[in-house]
Parts: C-alpha cells; structure tokens; sequence
C-alpha cells in the first residue's frame, strides 16, 4: 500500500505543446516573413522579441538538451563536431552537439539547419561566448554576431555600477540588431516582455519552493521538462502564462491534496548540476527504494528568480505586480531586466566561488528537508559542475550522505550506466540501508 | 642572467621567503591569472608572485576537483594544499576561465590564507562600458588593499607600480625582438624562463638582470644551429623539459602566444591623469585570453591576426599548438586558429599537456613534425 | 603479464625472406632500414634501390638487441654481414638505440616513403596502426608527409588493443579478421573506450553467451570507429593504405573501409616486376628507411660506412 | 552454523566457509570466462575439502563484479559492503579500506560498526589497477611478481603519468629504450599507481587505520610506494584477496539478503 496519492500533472501536454510549437516555429519562421534569431537560455530573449513583426528565437542551451535525449543524433553530432570541425572531446556535449548538427546542416527538429538572422548571444561561463561564435563560423561565419557580459559580480554584490555595465551592453545590442535586421524596438512589446519575463521567472521559483512540503509535489524528472519553457523563450505571454495560471496553482493543488510524485516517499535526495539525459531511467530506479530527487540550484534557478531573504532563507523574488512597479520607458525595462537576472539568479553565485555554492545549496538541503545527496560530476558542463568536490565536503558536514558519479549530461560516451548503477545500488542500500519498496 | 632566472625561478618559493625577510612590510600576494593588475599591489610594496604548478601529478587535489577539471589548475591547488606557498600573505584572482576560478575556491575554503580576493574581470572586453566597469572594480580593489596593508595607495604610488611594470613589459619585448634574427642569441627555452622569473620575481630586480642579458646578447655565442624556426601558441605553459627536448632535436622556438610568455607582456599601460583607468584600459586591451575573445559584430576573434603577424615578422617555419588538457577556452579556438595558420603557410601541430609531459610520446611526434618541415632535405 | 609457456595469442607470427633473383655480391650500393617498435620490430635491405630481404620479428625489452636480431635474420645464411652495408637509418620507437644506424628517421616519415614505394606514388593517406599509436598521415606522390595526426587521447584504436582482446577470448590474433565476419547480423560495437574496460564489456558479453565471433565483430567495428575518427580529423585521400599489424586484420579493414566508403588499396607490389614478392604491410617503415638510406647514398649526400 | 561467502571478481573467485563464526576453509580460483560456472566449482572443491555438503551450509552469500551470476546463493552483497564486513572482522578499528583488484580501485570510509559511509572508485581509466601493472610488466618482460622485488631495490624516482595502460605501455617502452634501470622503471609504474589510488582515498578522506586489500595487497612493491604516498602505515591482512568473501560470510552469518540472485540471463 502505497503511503501517498500520485498522479500525472493535468498541464503537462500543454507544456509540450507550447515546446514543439517553439521548435517549429523557430524552423517556419522565414517562410512567414518572420525572424530567426540564435542565443542562450539566459540570453535576453525580450529585447529580440520585441523586434517589430513576427520573430522566432532558437535557445542553444535546450536545443543541445534535446539532442542528448537521442543517442542516435547525439553520437553522429558530436562526432561531426570532433571530425569534420575538430574540436576537442571534453567540450561542453551541448556546444559539440549544437555544432555537429550545423556542421551536418541537420535540424535536430527535421530538415536542414535553419540559419538565423543574427546572433544575440550571453557570456557568463569561460566558454559560453565561443558557443555561437564557433557555430557561425562552421556554419560560413555570415551571421552577425552580438555577445553581451554578464559576468558583473555574485547577486549580494550588485548595485548601480554592475547594472549599468549590462545595461550599456543592452542598448549597444538594440542598436547592433536593429541595424542588422532594418526593424525597430517597439518600446510596448519590450516592456510587456520584460513583465513576463518576471512572471515566467518568478512563478517557476514560487513553484520550486512548493516542494519543500512532504510529500514533494514535483520530481526533478518531472521539472526538468517543466523549466525548459523559460529557458526557451521566458517572455513569451503564453509561457509566462502557463508558469502563472497553470502550473503554480495545480502544483498549489497537489500540495493541498497531498498528491506526491513519488508516491512512496521515505527519503528526499538533492540532486546538483543537470542529469544525464540520456539515463533519466536512474530516478526510476531510485523510486523502486522510495527516493524522490526533489531539489537542485540547477533546477530551481536555471530560470528560477530567487533571494536570500533577512532571515538567511532563499525565497522565490516577487513579480514587478506584486511590487506594484509599473514600467516607465525603455530605459526602466531595460534595468529591471539587468537587475532581475543579476540578482535573482543565484545559479550564478558559484562562478564566483565555491562559499556561494555551498552557502546557497545547504540552504537549499535544510529548507526542502532533504536526506541525502546524489551528486553528478558532471564532465559536460564545467559551469554547473563547478566546486561539486567542495560541495561534497559541505553537504557531509551538515551530517548528509552524499554519493558523487561521474558522468555527462549530453555524451553517452562518457556515461557507464553499469558503474554508475553499482555506485547508487551501494549507496541507496548500504549507506542509505533502503529497501525495496513493495 | 639565464642562470638566474632559472636559479629563482626553480627554487621560487625561497625567492618570495628571502623577499619577506628583507621586506618588513611587505606582504607576498599570490596571483592566480594575469589579468590581475600588479601595478596596484606594487603600488601597496606587495610583493605579486603568479601562483603555477610544480609540474608534478596533483594527487592532492583530486578530492576537491574532480579529474575532469585543467591539469595545470590542479596543479597549483595541489601545490597550496602540500603547503608549498605556506609564506603567502593573501591571494587574488582576476575573474577568468571556470578552471583555475575553481581551484582559486577550493584554495579559499582549504589552504588557509589570511586575505583573499576576487577581482571581478568583465568579458566584454572590446566595449567601452568594460572599461568603465573594470575601473571601478579597481577602484574597489585599491580600498581593499588600502585596508589590507594599512597604507593610502597615492597617485605616486600608482605611478611606481605602473613604471615598474611598463619597464619590465619593454625590457622583456626588446628581448623577444631579438629574436627575429637568424640563430637567435636566445633560444626559447631561455627567453620563456625570463617570463616565468619575471611572474615570481620582484620586478625591480628583474628589470636589472633583463637590462644587463640586453647588454650582454650582442656577445653572446650559442653554438648551435637554429634548426627549424618554430612558433609555440597555447594556454598556461612553462613546461621546460618539453621546450628543451624540441631545441635539442633541430629546431628554436623563435616566438610565444602564452600567458606565460608573449601574452603577459606584450602590450604596455598608456598614462592618462586617472591612474585607474589608465590601468583598466591595458587589462582590457591587451592580447586576449581566449576567455574574453569576443568581438561585437563578427565571429572573428581579436587575438588571431596578432599571433598570425608574430609568426610572420619572427619567420616561423611552422606553429606548435599546445593546451593544457580540459581548457575550454582554448579548445574553442584552436581548430579554428590553425585553420588561420594553416591558411597563412604556416603548418601546425597540435599537442595536449598535462602536469607531466610523456617525453617519449611528444619527442617522436615533433620530431616528424620537424621532418615534415624539411622534408625537401629527404627528398631532393 | 608474461606467462611462461603459455600460448601468446596477441603476438603476431614472425617472418623472413630473402629475394631470390638477387646477388647482394653484384650490387653497388647496399643499404638497410631498421624499425624497432613497440612489440614487433623489422628490418629491410635494399641492393641498388631493389628490395634484397627483410626480417619482422618480435622486440625484447633491449631494443639495440632487437634492431640486431631483426637485421641479422634479415641477413641469415647470405653471406651479408653489417659490414657490407652501405649505410643503415633505425627508425620506430626504439630508433635511437639501433646500434648499426648512422642516423634516425621517425616511423612517420618513413612509413609515407615506404608505402609510397610499396603502394605506388598515387597513394594520398598511409594509416600506420602501430602497437602503442595510430598515425594517419597525407603525403604527396614522392611519399613526401604533408600534414599527419597521431592518436593522443586514448589507446582502444591501436594494435595493442587488439592483442589485449585475442589474449582475452583465447584466439590467434591472425583469426580474429576472418572470425569476425562468421556472424548473422552486424552487432553493435564495443562502447568503451579504455582498452581495460572494453576488456571488462566483453567479458560482459561472454558471460551474456554471446558467441565469440559475434563480439570480435563488435570489437572490430570499435577499432575501426575509432580509427575513422581520426582519419576523419585528418581528411582521408585516395589511394589510401593501411600499414602496420592492423592492415592483416580484414575484420577492421573491411569495417573501416564501410565507415568511410573509401576502399583501401590493393596489397600488391606497385612494381609489376615485385608481384612474387611477399607483401607484408609490417615492414612498410623499415623499407621506408632502407629507401631513404639509398637516396641519400646514391645522391651523395652521406659517406658510405661500409667496410669491406 | 555453517555460512558461505563467495567473491567473484573481475578475474578470480574467492570462496569463504564459516563455522559459528570461525573460518573452516576457503578456496580460491581463476574464473575466466564462464564465472558462474567457475564459482560454482570452486565453492563445491572447497565444501569437500572442509568435509562438508551442500546441505550442511545453512546461507550462500555471494558478492563481486560477478556475484549475480551465483545463481546458487541466497543473497548478494555489493562488494564495497563486503570489503567493509570483512576488514572489520579483522579490525574493527579500520577507518578507511583500500581495495585494489585486477579493474577496480576503491576506497571505503567504514564506520565502526563495518558500514559504508562513504566510497569512491577510479574513474574512467583504468590505470590505478592490477591490470596495469601486469601490462607494464608484460613490457618489461618479468612477471608481476618479479616486478615487485625488483621496485624495493630502487631508490630514484620517475614521474610517470599513469593515465591510460596503454600509454602506460608506451611510457616503459620508452624508458626501456632509454635505458632507465628495469627496478627504477618498476617503482615508477608503483609509484604511479599509488598516487591514483592514493587520490581515490583522499576522496572519502584518509583517516586510520588505513587497510589495504584486494590482490594488489600482494605486491609489496606498491604498498611500499603507496605507504610513502599518503604518510600513514597500512595494516596488510593475510589473505588480502579474501577479504570480499569474507565479508559476503559474514553477511551470510548476519543473515542479511538484501537482493535476491538474478536468474542468469
């Protein structure tokens, strides 16, 4: 007999509906006159679309995800990327995949590869500048490039000076693809996108922070198909919508009925960077012992807006009409999107030192109750991965088991499901000393 | 003067105990990346040494991160974490690539240092808000020293830092360009141990012994053929075996691109009344990390046509592309540089180092790199 | 480990020939090439720029024992002796403790020069499969190296791979090609990369009771896979040769060649006159050397050593 | 009762028979291919030497890479749980177990009580094992053992970079060919190895008593280099390949079946 009630999410088609019209939109675009545009999941997608006429992103982040959910296309992409361009193995797997699939002129979603109009690209890693850049360059170095810096400094150290250096990129980028593309800004669409931007950011952290009830609402398998929204287009009225008026109040509802997603919950695990994706079959396993992963600083925060409040506890940041601030001009918008993402995304902490990862992810682990930690050495994305091993040696502080494998998110190759499933099997039943569940 | 750079730079960290000694105030900062602006810390009479690996497999540093992460990286945690910088009065980073920022963390939480800082470097550095920006991450980084050493960093001061560091930059060019000759009175070997001394050593007496080498090469006799006229391009690199065992096997390297070489001095401040932002400007102008080598506009990076022209005005028959294993930033460029190379006549060969180089392995792989350059001597 | 007595089914068998149609005593300039690799070593004598004989044996852990056993079987009962050799270049891994050597050539080189003569001038791209690497070389039609790529990451591509694998399933290394093709369907291929954990996968698949000729295929299809993707950051020519142990694997040769829809040339002698001669891809650098040697004599551009 | 515990590794079996807690026989043998079967022959030889049936053994616990495939044990153990059981059998004062087998390097944080509370192995390459020191010895011609005699008498040492056993391989040849001392070429490879495993230890901390086991325990010549490497003594026990079916008895004997055998597939 199962301890809790579980069932599907009721808006989880929409969710995939509104993803499979991104893709094809993005694809279709030209032939309806409108734009194609290429940058990153954290790239500020309301500037682009707030391009008169119809305009159509395609968000590198997910698109690589995506083709890691496929081995098939996975392998054969990347080996085009280390082949035919000769790029190093190591390289982020969805940087390698993302180039393969131009470097084969293949469009992961069907056809051959939609060239953009211009590239409106962020930098906040080492490499994450290169991304687009490299692309183009493969692809016949023709599209205009823009690549704006984020990079200004960890959320409790961001005051005028930091905004007004993003700010500045931000205009320099609406002039460079507003030449690039002979259509104006219009000022309506920017602020409206910038409104959603907060709700589509805001309400997923609102959301997150539902799961600290027991049982968990949501699982991390479950949530990662629900923030991809926000890394695709996060200004979107229709995806903000979603996060707004569906999403949070169903999950509103499951914590109310006490419906989990794992309806045998008896341990909560945090997990830390992304999964591999081509092994999500791991928390399948992990639900035959009643383990839920349930929280993660990449989960939450990839698009989550959140603050440490004066207590020391990490809370979801208020939407601009809970503030009630109303957006003046261009200007406002501009900066209410430089401040929103510099000091609400607090996945960006860890770049700037392992204090701020292990501050914010035991955090983390003591408000969303979790009982032990499975951490993924991640080889393909070293800014996710970053001070994982310190991260370990906090976690354990806090008298938390933890279990770290090696693996990669988007490159089978450098995955082997036979360690890693011993590795788990030893933790979940000695460390942990679960049984089976029925 | 070679001998001495070798001498200190070998027995480096007796160097930085003795400079303590006769350097009451002073305090010894370690520095994780060449971005960081050492004209401020001469400025504070501290005494700025590049914190590098010892080139020995980094065993200590595996627990804190994992082997996917640079060689070199961990290299220099786990030379903190044996205790070797024990004489160290603060540490400081420049915000640059994720690898050596990681083991710049892990050294805050495991190897204890009184003061430590993170000097946030922006990217964008072709734009003039960067500029702007990184003045005012100085200005910020000046108070913290101020506070650190106890002392008011004056205008003088600033103007002392940056002599000394624009004097050293010339010197050690005027070296460099000696080398566009035929036999080099310097072979690479030497001249990148110049470099290397000159990140662990006080500048001040690095400039003596550079400005008397300058007098000294005219006179100088290497009896020895310059063999191929090679360029070496890459990341972090001060692998000496491995520059030893190539200019012993028929070939000089004539030229660098590392930011343990050509990279680190190359481009000198231009004085402006605001000292600060005369500074700011070098760090955002100089020859560029691959970690900031974006261009708005085009694809095109800023750091390809300048290694394109060292190769040419130092006549390199060929280029030597090497990276420490897992650095991102450069394995984003290189397929594309040598491209560029290889489109300009210039062959390249690439290699991948870690802590310790597998001799035997890299010796037959240059030395047919080597043939392949005269190969018109086998076959005519 | 080196077990005594044991059945070493990872060695390939050793070889020697000696061309009858020549009197070394006529020839004018004689030269010899030694390559003294990781497991097998080899050497070649030319009289007059004719392939005189050549020797492939194995290599102990002395290599100037090695260079000296190659060359001496090499020279067995013809009356040659290291004395009537002109001039001698060691080349492969042990090329600088080959003691008769007046001087060192790398096997990458001598494997474009060597194949070259062997193939013929149209071959583009020589794959030498060594034991301890992998080089894929472009050369032009005098076997001039124009650009070349050596395996650095990981070692599953080359020829000791392979022997690791035949000492595992027990089966000679020479019948693991033919083997690998006695199946019903293509299996899919050996994943892993490290040489030890494909060790451990097969195992994996023995214990499944996956018939043995069934995971030399997927054994096979690795190594190509991996050799094709070197190739493929190289850029693949045709003529296009593979030397080296590998090239007597058909089991890889076939699969490489289905990876890159290139077929790989013919092994016969390009020199018509050549065609009853043995064609042993292994000796590719020790000709290469012997050849080198011969130009460099005939054009004067060294001192013939010999001394009677 | 009677109890057995049966360890089936990568290369070899080991087979462990308890009398009320007192080891009555133990056996061990090569398995090769087939290891379910190999078990199964080494656990019957070793009954019958100890004089006992089938019958008489009350629970089979089976551990190793392989110990599914003991279709005729009870239960099965992961083996980093029967590393723990068994050295704290032997020394309850164990803090961190090291346990270098022909694939795998391990290293266990134990607790008191014999449990796992933390472990970590050698990742992705397979330097760092057994493997790799019989395929530097096979290139330097001399048997493992040899090779570990001959590493004591050498006091220089050469950084070699142990990343793949294949370049491994290629280092010593190329060592051999300069003509480096086989002993000092010998210690290197240890050294090597010592370092790696050392690095997988530090990962669940080094803490003592430090016991080493598995077959590498043998080679004196790698607990030399790795007694240097991480600064601490190393408790050897006698049997150090025995300790996995050891603890897979012990197990037994606890009366502890956490999954049942999977049917061989």
């Amino acid at each position: 007999m199962a301890r809790y009630k579980t069932k599907g999410l009721d808006c989880w088609n929409k969710a995939k509906e509104l993803r499979d019209r991104y893709y094809k939109d993005y694809k279709e675009s030209h032939d309806r006159g409108g734009l194609r545009w290429e940058g990153g999941a954290w790239s500020f997608d309301a500037i682009p679309q707030a391009l008169e006429g119809e305009v159509h992103g395609l968000s590198e982040e997910p698109y690589g995800a995506s083709i890691g959910h496929i081995p098939e296309l996975q392998v054969r992409y990347q080996e085009a990327a280390e082949g035919k361009w000769g790029c190093a193995r190591d390289l982020c797997s969805y940087m390698r995949a993302y180039w393969g699939s131009v470097a084969l002129n293949e469009y992961a979603f069907g056809g051959a590869w939609p060239h953009a109009d211009f590239i409106f690209q962020n930098q906040i890693c080492c490499c994450h500048s290169k991304w687009l850049q490299v692309a183009d360059e493969i692809g016949g170095g023709t599209t205009p490039y823009f690549c704006f810096d984020v990079g200004a400094g960890p959320y409790d150290k961001i005051g005028d000076r930091q905004i007004d250096y993003v700010v500045g990129q931000l205009y320099d980028g609406i002039e460079f693809i507003e030449k690039v593309t002979n259509r104006k800004v219009i000022d309506e669409k920017l602020i409206q996108n910038v409104y959603n931007t907060y709700r589509s950011n805001c309400y997923w952290a609102k959301t997150c922070e539902l799961n600290q009830a027991i049982p968990a609402p949501l699982d991390e398998k479950t949530m990662f198909s629900l923030y991809v929204l926000g890394t695709l287009e996060k200004s979107n009225q229709a995806i903000a919508d979603f996060y707004e008026k569906e999403l949070y109040p169903e999950v509103k509802d499951r914590v109310a009925d006490k419906i989990a997603a794992v309806a045998d919950e008896q341990c909560r695990v945090l997990g830390d960077s992304q999964p591999p994706w081509g092994f999500l079959r791991i928390y399948r396993y992990l639900e035959q012992y009643g383990i839920v992963s349930m929280a993660n600083l990449y989960t939450f925060s990839l698009i989550g807006w959140m603050m440490v409040d004066k207590k020391g506890d990490i809370v979801p940041c208020p939407t601009l009409e809970e503030q009630g601030i109303t957006i003046k001009d261009r200007d406002h918008a501009l900066r209410l999107l430089a401040e929103g993402e510099l000091k609400g995304k607090l996945m960006w902490a860890p770049f700037y030192g392992a204090t701020y990862k292990n501050d914010l992810v035991t955090k983390i682990a003591k408000q969303w109750r979790c009982d032990a930690a499975i951490i993924h050495l991640n080889r393909g994305c070293e800014g996710t991965a970053q001070h994982q091993m310190q991260l370990k040696i906090a976690l354990q502080g806090m008298g938390i088991p933890v279990m770290t494998f090696e693996g990669n998110m988007a490159d089978e190759r450098e995955f082997d499901e036979g360690r890693v499933m011993r590795l788990i099997e030893l933790f979940v039943t000695e460390t942990l000393g679960l049984k089976k569940v029925a | 003067m070679i001998e001495e750079f070798k001498q200190w730079y070998d027995d480096r960290h007796s160097y930085a105990k003795e400079w303590k000694k006769n350097n009451s105030k002073g305090k010894v900062v370690g520095y994780f990346c060449t971005y960081v602006p050492e004209e401020i810390l001469y400025a504070a009479d501290c005494l700025p040494v590049r914190i590098l690996g010892g080139h020995e497999p980094p065993a200590l540093a595996t627990p804190h991160m994992f082997d996917m992460w640079c060689p070199f990286s961990r290299d220099c945690l786990s030379q903190g974490l044996a205790g070797k910088y024990d004489y160290l009065d603060g540490v400081i980073i420049a915000q640059s690539c994720l690898h050596i920022r990681q083991a710049f963390g892990a050294w805050q939480l495991q190897v204890p240092t009184p003061w430590s800082y993170y000097l946030c470097m922006p990217n964008a550095v072709t734009t003039l808000h960067a500029k702007k920006f990184l003045a005012g991450e100085l200005a910020e980084f000046k108070k913290a020293v101020e506070e650190w050493v106890g002392k008011t960093i004056t205008d003088a001061d600033l103007d002392r830092g940056i002599d000394i560091m624009n004097t050293n930059r010339r010197l050690m060019k005027l070296v460099y360009q000696s080398r566009k000759e035929d036999n080099p009175l310097i072979t690479g070997t030497e001249a990148m141990t110049m470099v290397w001394a000159s990140q662990i050593m006080d500048k001040r007496e690095h400039n003596v012994l550079v400005e008397q080498l300058l007098r000294d090469l005219p006179n100088r006799r290497l009896d020895r053929d310059q063999g191929v006229r090679l360029m070496i391009v890459g990341s972090e690199h001060d692998d000496r075996p491995f520059m030893e065992m190539v200019e012993t096997i028929g070939a000089t390297f004539v030229i660098d691109d590392h930011c343990t070489g050509s990279r680190y001095f190359w481009d000198e401040i231009v004085t402006l009344k605001d000292r600060l932002q005369a500074i700011a400007n070098r760090y955002c102008d100089r020859v560029p990390c691959p970690t900031k080598d974006f261009k708005q506009g085009t694809w095109e990076r800023k750091r390809f046509p300048h290694i394109i022209n060292l190769a040419k005005e130092y006549r390199a028959h060929g280029a030597v592309l090497i990276q420490q294993k897992f650095c991102d930033p450069h394995e984003c460029d290189i397929p594309s540089l040598r491209r560029q190379l290889e489109d300009n006549g210039i062959p390249c060969y690439f290699l991948e180092f870690e802590v310790t180089v597998p001799v035997g392995q890299f010796r037959i792989r240059i030395e047919a790199f080597i043939e392949q350059l005269r190969a018109d001597e086998l076959f005519d | 480990m080196a077990e005594q007595g044991k059945q070493e089914y990872w060695r390939w068998p050793e070889g020697t020939w000696v061309n009858p149609g020549i009197d070394w005593r006529k020839g004018r300039i004689i030269t010899a090439g030694v390559d003294v690799g990781s497991v097998s070593s080899q050497a070649a004598v030319l009289v007059d720029g004719e392939l005189y004989s050549f020797s492939n044996t194995r290599t102990g852990s002395d290599s100037p024992d090695s260079a000296r056993k190659a060359l001496s079987i090499a020279m067995e009962k013809t009356g040659l002796t290291v004395d009537h050799i002109d001039y001698c270049i060691g080349t492969g891994y042990g090329r600088v403790n080959v003691p008769m050597a007046q001087r060192t050539l790398t096997e990458i080189a001598c494997h474009a020069r060597g194949a070259n003569f062997m193939y013929g001038p149209e071959v583009r791209t020589v794959m030498d499969m060594g034991g301890q690497d992998c080089k894929a070389i472009n050369c032009d039609d005098k076997g001039k190296v124009l650009n070349f790529m050596m395996n650095d990451k990981c070692a599953a591509g080359t020829g000791r791979g392979m022997e690791v694998f035949a000492d595992l399933i027990r089966v000679p290394v020479w019948e693991i090609g033919p083997r690998s093709f006695q199946i019903k369907k293509e299996p899919p291929m050996i994943s892993s990369t490290c040489v030890v954990f494909a060790k451990s996968e097969v195992v994996g698949l023995l214990e499944k009771g996956v018939p043995e000729n069934a995971i030399m295929a997927a054994y096979c299809s690795a190594m190509a896979h991996r050799i094709m993707e070197l190739l493929n950051r190289l850029g693949v020519h045709e003529k296009f040769v593979i030397t080296g142990g590998i090239a007597k694997n058909e089991g890889v040769v076939k699969r490489l060649e289905k990876e890159l829809g290139i077929k790989t040339a013919e092994k016969v002698w390009h020199k018509p006159a050549y065609k009853a001669y043995p064609f042993d891809t292994q000796i590719t650098g020790a000709l290469g050397a012997a050849l080198f040697a011969e130009a460099m004599v005939g054009k004067g551009k060294v001192k013939s050593v010999r001394k009677t | 009762m009677i109890v057995a515990g049966i360890d089936v590794g990568g290369k070899n079996a080991h087979v462990v028979i308890l009398k009320d807690g007192n080891i009555v026989a133990q056996g061990a043998a090569a398995t090769g291919i087939q290891k379910a079967e190999a078990a199964e022959r080494l656990y019957k030889e070793t009954l019958h030497k100890a004089g006992l049936k089938q019958d008489n053994v009350g629970r089979v616990v089976a551990t190793g890479s392989a110990g599914k495939r003991v279709a005729f044990a009870d239960g099965v153990i992961a083996d980093a749980a029967a590393d723990a059981r068994g050295v704290n059998r032997l020394f309850p004062s164990a803090r961190t177990v090291i346990d270098v087998g022909a694939e795998e390097g391990r290293a266990i944080k134990v607790s008191p009580e014999g449990k796992v509370l933390d472990f970590a192995i050698n990742e992705k390459c397979a330097a760092g094992t057994g493997t790799f020191v019989e395929a530097m010895a096979r290139a330097l011609e001399i048997t493992v053992e040899e090779m570990a005699t001959l590493s004591l008498k050498s006091n220089n040492s050469i950084p070699m970079n142990a990343q793949c056993a294949v370049f491994g391989e290629s280092e010593v040849v190329s060592l051999i060919h300069q003509n480096v001392e086989k002993q000092d070429i010998a210690k290197a490879v240890h050294d090597a190895i010592a370092g790696r495993i050392a690095s997988v230890a530090r990962i669940v901390g080094l803490e003592k008593d430090v016991v080493v086991i598995g077959g590498m325990a043998r080679n004196a010549g790698f607990i030399h280099s790795l007694k240097k490497e991480i600064g601490m003594d190393i408790i050897v026990p006698d049997d150090p390949d025995f300790i996995g079916a050891l603890g897979a008895a012990e197990a037994a004997a606890a009366g502890v079946l956490e999954r049942k055998v999977e049917a061989k597939s």
